[in-house]
């Protein structure tokens, strides 16, 4: 079994190696051992690929290609790829189409102007392509040279700790204001739910005593009121008590005339009574 | 085989645990060189490791699956920023609700469906209730004994009020409201 | 509010580089700061920070989408005693389309095909589309329609570049000619 392995991409220097020897150049013409060829086959990437390969091992000049030589030994190759490999040959017979017709044109005379001859040289645009190509197959092999992330090195990102914190949603002072308006619109009760400040005050210490309440089931009506807060804050709270009687939230009871006044939250009143 | 210097180790076992993608154990840490350095000195440098990078916004922790650079837990306000979730938002029936014991309180229940017009789910009310702004402050006594919703000192905290008198009055913004909906109130869809 | 001093914000920025999973713009550092200090001053910290890395296993580059730490390239050979699977190693079909995507985005597969001069398989390009390197960025309107390639972020930052002309340059048609010619410009009695 034959080891030649082939690297294209650097065809100057060692080819490849056949039987475990080294093979450091082919001889100048395009000829190549029949016994390399079907192992150097596989190596090529398309026709351009071998017809590159062929000029750079025969020392041709790209822009003075012998079409007669290269045309026969790249037939030569295209009928041992036919026999091993039918998918790629489409391309690869296009290309021999292509050759062939080259070298017959290149039979036609030549005109007499020679700044025309460059221009008409059947050659161009095979030349073009070649050269185009090999720009290509260099950028190639120039971007798998570069630095790239998992082969030559790794991205940092290091483990993210965190305390678990629920996020909550957040309220703003804008929100409350424009629900609000909007219920109160919805319910067609906008006058009447108007809200001004000092009835807000009013039912805040509306809170504030069922709250006390909440704590003892008696208390007596003084301690409802806390003079340090000063006057409004008296009237107040006086308000919200009468606001939470009118409510039926809270009940007064006083056993007679100048007796102690108490205050006791409805519910807990429900069962002395 | 030249074994590493120290420094090379230490410099290594950064770098791989910098990149790390899990937790790595000693036994792995071990495998980064050709000539294994043996777990002593791999544990020994991991320590020193570590304390050179005390007061940094990284640290070196020792987990169940091994070793690993985490952020410290002080930076997270930092890093949360960069997050570009949303934050959560209330339902319009948690916040319509908030807004009527807010304003209306003491409510209960039945007053907050009339207003609304629709019934107040019960995780309406659960929500706002383990949120610590309302709380049930009585019962009504009629019925039923239905509760009485008010807000709490943490609604006024959570909101930088001083006093529920510092919610904003309605008359003015309605107002400005009134001004700017002008157009749309033509609209007969206002109801929703 | 009190602003974060340098130091602090030079260890935020650190520590955020260090955790991000995908390269930060100067504009996102920007938003790791309630008080935001300006891009001159994170630009200022960000290279400070770079010369704060040399001579350890990671450096800070720039690549298309913003900071980022990377491993050095030095390191890999460590880094890659720890790895289950090799990276993929790409085959000269591939890179070559690679390579003419790159150049001369955006391009159909007839004229990759063109260039190459043999028909693109659709696995080439499905390796290049599943790796993030290259995608369809619109339809040439001919017949048939055919998808327009071209090179994604994900591609220059996976090379570390910020962008395309990163790229080595293209060789010179005319450097191509002297190189294949060089045989030939010598004597012809070097060679053997």
């Amino acid at each position: 079994m034959s080891t030649l392995v082939v690297d294209p991409a650097q065809p100057e220097t060692v080819l490849g190696r056949m039987y475990g020897q080294p093979i450091f150049d082919l001889p100048k013409d395009l000829y190549i051992p029949p016994e390399a060829l079907e192992v150097i086959l596989d190596a090529f990437e398309g026709p351009l690929d071998l017809l590159l390969y062929l000029i750079r091992k025969a020392n041709i000049n790209v822009l003075d290609i012998p079409m007669a030589p290269l045309t026969a030994q790249y037939l030569e190759y295209v009928e041992a790829m036919r026999q091993h490999n039918l998918e790629l040959a489409a391309d690869y017979l296009l290309m021999a189409a292509t050759l062939l017709e080259i070298k017959s044109r290149m039979l036609l005379p030549r005109p007499s102007r020679p700044e025309e001859a460059e221009e008409l040289d059947p050659r161009a645009e095979l030349v073009r392509r070649l050269l185009e190509y090999e720009q290509i197959k260099r950028a190639a092999a120039g971007i798998d040279e570069m630095p790239r992330v998992e082969r030559d090195f790794e991205w940092v990102g290091v483990f993210v700790a965190e305390k678990v914190v629920e996020r909550l949603p957040g309220v703003s002072l804008h929100d409350l204001q424009l629900v609000w308006l909007k219920i109160a619109r919805r319910s067609s009760l906008k006058r009447h739910h108007t809200i001004q400040r000092e009835e807000l005050s009013v039912r805040e210490h509306m809170t504030l005593i069922l709250r006390k309440l909440h704590e003892d089931a008696f208390v007596a009506f003084e301690s409802l009121f806390d003079p340090s807060l000063g006057v409004p804050s008296l009237v107040v709270s006086f308000l919200a008590t009468l606001e939470l009687v009118k409510e039926r939230l809270v009940v007064i009871t006083q056993n007679e005339a100048f007796a102690p006044i108490y205050v006791k939250r409805a519910e807990s009143a429900a069962g002395i009574d | 085989m030249q074994p590493e210097s120290t420094k090379t180790i230490k410099l290594v076992l950064e770098t791989a645990l910098l990149a790390a993608q899990a937790p790595l154990p000693v036994s792995e840490l071990r495998r980064l060189f050709e000539a294994d350095p043996g777990s002593e000195v791999v544990r020994q440098l991991l320590v020193e490791l570590g304390e050179d990078w005390q007061g940094r916004g990284i640290e070196l922790v020792q987990t169940a699956g091994g070793w690993r650079f985490q952020t410290r837990v002080e930076y997270q306000a930092y890093l949360d920023r960069l997050k570009q979730e949303r934050p959560p938002k209330y339902s319009r029936a948690v916040l319509e609700t908030l807004a009527i014991i807010a304003y209306r309180q003491p409510v209960t229940r039945g007053d907050i469906e009339d207003i609304r017009g629709v019934v107040v789910s019960t995780n309406v009310l659960k929500t706002l209730e383990s949120r610590g702004w309302v709380d049930v402050v009585g019962y009504r006594d009629t019925p039923g004994r239905p509760g009485l919703y008010a807000t709490t000192r943490k609604f006024l905290e959570d909101l930088g009020l001083r006093s529920l008198t510092e919610l904003p009055p309605l008359t003015e913004i309605e107002r400005i409201m009134d001004l700017v909906d002008l157009p749309k109130t033509e609209e007969p869809s206002v109801q929703g």
